[in-house]
């Protein structure tokens, strides 16, 4: 297998594809991540070698973690970034800090497609969930409906009001980790091929006496910016606005010349001057303007000015506005609240 | 059967269309590194971003592909490999030099079409086949899309069809070395084709089923050689289309000196690279948007393109 | 192509065709059953090109292809086993269907076999498509016009049939009558909720669980 | 191929379609049938046509006619399932048969 082992070497010196599932305050290491040219941010954990876990991660989301951990293919490994790797029930992960990240990275990546490491699976090996050999055909439902293996929900017909061009109801519940995602937020639909009907958003609290996140220097309107240019398929853009989210003394210019590439009609306006208007207390109720503001704020504090940190939103006044929607809508939407949505995180808003 | 073009030998000719597929997939993939590098301002050097995506691919090579639960292995396989044989038989209709075309059937449009139907029943099994929510969503989403936009296409190949009074590929181009060039001819003919090619492809801005903001979307449970194997198709797709945009545009293998194969190639490489370079700099454009733009704007000016051409054809 | 190669040609063809035919009846998979199908027309499509009805054989892929998807679509929205993974029984009156699908399949070969039908092979075989044309937009020509309206009557008739009734949806989406006074907000007529559409997902809530996205 | 095999593959399509027909309780799947048994008409029509016909068009307008056929059938057949649907919450033969009111 001498080809196999060639394609090894080769395979170790590629770009890192690391799947992120992010904690609470974790935008330092995520902008790291999107920022270096020796890592590749996946959008889906199958596309990852290796995971890694940043800021803090509640006890209520471990459970979680534990599943994206099973997700990204085996053979695979964890890195947890300024975290204890027990805490989180991934005893074989590796522990490093945000410094020491990248090259960490690079230094696992390599162990595992050499074949030098293997991190076991954390979750059961077997479908936990009892269905099979229940019910008539031993489908685990009743009539024609089958189980729920894995937990996961299967298409059911509404029990009544069926409408004939209506596809079934889908159940869908994802997050607190998805990549696409504000990160701890965890997102509950019913989906109608693609259009959202009922929508349940959930964020998931800091442990109380958690600490404290030291603060950085990374500008948390830009890092959110990244993950939009990232998802709207503006992959090399979001490079450059995480690298500038990370500078500490960044230019005004630079924003700038940032905001020129992307405040044009056929630019990232493109991806989001449709996305449909919001109608919620402190969020600009149009979606190009909300990472406008982004923008504007990147710059004054360029410049000096203070910083105001945006507030919380209520998240059943967000989930009723979704409603609706496209899927595709509905994520970019939610990535437009990120900030917010942070803010909400920690200490959540009374719906008014 | 075919037309008044040469043709190889089927073995020949199959072997053609592998490899130009693969050169074509390749300049894809090295155009995109290089594009992506540029855009992103990393400052890696010419030399970096040509071997990364080499190593990527490598990596693709080792890593193994997951098993969601209850899949439809065979149309998982099979959607792939469709996606692959569509791109190929687009090629395989296309006139690759000035006096000679793997298969220059007199249905080429139709064959041209035929090819993008079945590859939008490819993507969607693509999307169906592992069992998993957000590739769903993004097959439904692509079966959208695709209603919209094979009727534009057709329109413009009919159009284009019209002054060479034959649906044939091959007299398409001779009507082009005896008149103007189409794309000059019928001027909202190649802007509207480009974006059937972008679609067809599944390349940004108008990549409607891998979306990144579905977690990629139909190909979000595959990994490894899987993988890979889409990523091919839609490299493969978009040189086909890249090549048929030059035949059916940019008069095909028409030109001085050089022999026709190499202006061929270098008209698809220009109209890939634009592609590629559209796909870094437009933002992915929302489904709804899409879908009412192709019907309310875009199948309109396909219907007036294909007047003018009929009254040009006319007259 | 030569005799034998035209001969294994449609062999293969023909003997695929049936087989996906059969296929289509056989499957619990709605979407595995649509594209049974549809592998069965693409045969034929290529059986129509070894003919030498190319521009028939070609159009038979373009047309069924999105018949198919679109029927894939349908399939899935109506049939309650959407991705077929439980084991199904839908027929009914098995074997007496067996017996009239043999019946009529023998009778009409047999037809086929012993009918005297006078060979008269093509006179222009490089001919065919422009004569097709010719035909079309010539002596056929009524006919195409009858062809055409007849679509699009069936367009008409089939939003019609499938729309809900009313002049303001339900079709079924958020369409609502316009306010009796426009200035008035309240003054929208209310309509009689048609059915229990809004208590419908009663009941899922209990299916918890994470994602294949977790 | 001859007149005779192309016939007789048409003949075993069209009786796959007509055992789908009868044999099926849903109506999609039903509607597969009538599509598979047309499947067989069309090859029939060609193949008459190559064989028969001294390459006069016309036995190739009967096969677009046969295409027009289908279309109508699945674009109406559909739309009275939706129908059928809204009205009595069934997707099958059975769920119908005795109600006539």
């Amino acid at each position: 297998m001498a080809v196999m082992d060639r394609l090894r070497r080769v395979a170790a010196t590629a770009p890192v594809p690391v799947s992120v599932a992010l904690g609470h305050g974790a935008d330092a290491v995520l902008a790291e991540l999107r920022a270096d040219a020796r890592v590749d941010v996946t959008a889906s954990p199958r596309h990852a070698t290796v995971l890694v876990v940043a800021g803090h991660v509640p006890e209520a989301a471990v459970a979680a973690l534990g599943r994206v951990h099973d997700q990204v293919p085996a053979p695979r490994a964890t890195v947890v970034v300024d975290g204890d790797p027990a805490r989180l029930d991934l005893p074989a992960a590796t522990a490093t800090t945000r410094a020491a990240l990248v090259d960490e990275l690079v230094r696992v990546h390599a162990a595992v497609v050499t074949g030098q490491r293997h991190d076991s699976p954390v979750g059961p090996a077997d479908n936990p969930v009892d269905w099979q050999g229940i019910g008539p055909h031993g489908q685990g439902g009743e009539g024609m409906m089958g189980g729920v293996p894995w937990g996961r929900p299967m298409a059911m017909p509404p029990t009544a009001g069926r409408d004939g061009l209506a596809l079934d109801r889908l159940a869908l519940v994802v997050g607190p980790f998805l990549a696409v995602l504000p990160p701890m937020l965890e997102v509950e639909v019913g989906l109608q091929g693609d259009v959202l009907e009922d929508v349940e958003l959930r964020t998931v609290p800091p442990d109380p006496h958690a600490p404290t996140p030291p603060p950085t220097a990374v500008d948390s309107g830009l890092v959110a910016l990244a993950e939009l240019l990232a998802l709207v398929g503006l992959g090399a853009l979001a490079t450059t606005a995480a690298r500038l989210a990370r500078t500490p003394d960044r230019r005004v210019e630079d924003v700038a010349a940032l905001r020129h590439r992307l405040d044009r009609p056929w630019g990232l306006r493109l991806g989001t001057d449709d996305l449909g208007r919001l109608d919620l207390p402190g969020v600009a109720p149009d979606p190009t303007d909300r990472w406008r503001d982004w923008l504007a704020s990147a710059a004054s504090t360029a410049v000096g000015d203070t910083h105001h940190a945006p507030g919380p939103v209520a998240t059943d006044e967000v989930a009723s506005q979704l409603v609706g929607m496209e899927v595709g809508h509905a994520v970019l939407t939610l990535v437009t609240l990120r900030p917010q949505l942070a803010a909400s995180a920690v200490a959540p808003a009374v719906s008014s | 059967m075919t037309g008044e073009l040469a043709a190889p030998h089927p073995v020949l000719g199959a072997v053609v269309v592998l490899g130009v597929l693969l050169i074509g997939a390749a300049v894809v993939t090295t155009a995109d590194a290089v594009v992506a590098d540029r855009v992103a301002g990393r400052g890696l050097g010419l030399r970096t971003s040509l071997v990364r995506p080499w190593r990527r691919i490598a990596l693709a090579l080792v890593r193994p592909q997951p098993v969601t639960e209850r899949p439809d292995w065979g149309l998982w396989v099979l959607a792939p490999a469709t996606y692959v044989g569509m791109a190929a038989l687009a090629v395989s209709v296309l006139p690759l030099g000035t006096d000679w075309a793997v298969a220059d059937v007199r249905t080429g449009i139709v064959v041209l079409g035929s090819a993008e139907v079945l590859a939008m029943v490819a993507v969607f099994l693509h999307g169906w086949a592992p069992n998993s929510p957000l590739a769903l969503v993004g097959a439904y989403r692509f079966v959208a899309a695709g209603l919209s936009f094979l009727l534009l296409s057709m329109f413009v190949l009919i159009a284009a069809a019209l002054p060479a009074e034959s649906m044939s590929l091959g007299r398409i181009v001779a009507s082009q070395q005896e008149g103007v060039w189409n794309v000059l001819r019928q001027p909202l003919g190649m802007p509207l084709f480009l974006v059937v090619a972008l679609s067809v492809s599944l390349h940004g801005p108008l990549d409607m089923a891998d979306g990144t903001e579905l977690a990629t979307g139909t190909v979000a449970e595959s990994s490894g050689p899987a993988r890979l194997a889409w990523e091919f198709g839609r490299r493969a797709m978009l040189t086909a289309y890249a090549l048929a945009t030059a035949v059916v545009f940019l008069a095909g293998p028409t030109g001085p000196v050089l022999p026709g194969w190499v202006w061929l190639a270098v008209k698809a490489i220009a109209v890939a690279v634009v592609l590629v370079w559209c796909g870094h700099r437009l933002g992915r454009i929302g489904i709804e948007r899409y879908v009412r733009l192709a019907w309310t704007v875009l199948l309109p000016l396909s219907f007036l393109h294909l007047a003018i051409a009929g009254v040009a054809a006319l007259a | 192509m030569t005799g034998l190669a035209t001969d294994l040609a449609f062999w293969t063809f023909a003997v695929a065709a049936a087989w996906f035919g059969w296929r289509v009846f056989r499957t619990d998979s709605m979407v595995r059953a649509t594209f049974c199908l549809l592998a069965s027309f693409l045969n034929v499509g290529a059986i129509m090109v070894l003919l030498l009805a190319e521009y028939l054989g070609v159009a038979m892929f373009f047309m069924m292809g999105v018949e198919m998807v679109v029927m894939a679509i349908f399939m899935v929205a109506f049939m309650m086993n959407p991705a077929g993974l439980n084991p199904m029984q839908m027929v009914h009156q098995p074997r007496a269907a067996v017996a009239v699908g043999i019946g009529a399949a023998t009778g009409l070969a047999v037809v086929a076999a012993v009918a005297d039908l006078p060979p008269a092979a093509l006179l222009d075989e490089a001919g065919t498509i422009r004569a097709l044309g010719n035909e079309l937009m010539g002596s056929s020509m009524l006919l195409m016009e009858v062809v055409g309206v007849t679509l699009v009557a069936t367009m008409v008739g089939a939003v019609v049939l499938s729309s809900a009734s009313g002049r303001y949806g339900r079709a079924d989406t958020g369409s609502v009558p316009p306010l009796l006074d426009p200035d008035d907000p309240d003054s929208r007529p209310d309509l009689a909720s048609a059915d229990g559409q809004d208590d419908a997902h009663a009941g899922h809530g209990g299916h918890g669980g994470h994602g294949g996205h977790g | 191929m001859t007149i005779v095999t192309v016939l007789l593959a048409a003949a075993v399509l069209l009786g796959l379609g007509t055992w789908g027909v009868l044999s099926q309780q849903s109506f999609v799947m039903i509607m597969m049938g009538f599509e598979l048994a047309i499947n067989g008409i069309m090859l029939a029509a060609a193949g008459v046509w190559r064989f028969t016909s001294g390459g006069a068009p016309r036995g190739q307008v009967l096969v677009i006619v046969a295409m027009l056929v289908m279309a109508v059938e699945a674009a109406i057949g559909f739309a009275l399932v939706v129908a059928v649907y809204r009205a009595r919450q069934q997707d099958t033969t059975e769920g119908i048969a005795e109600l006539s009111r």
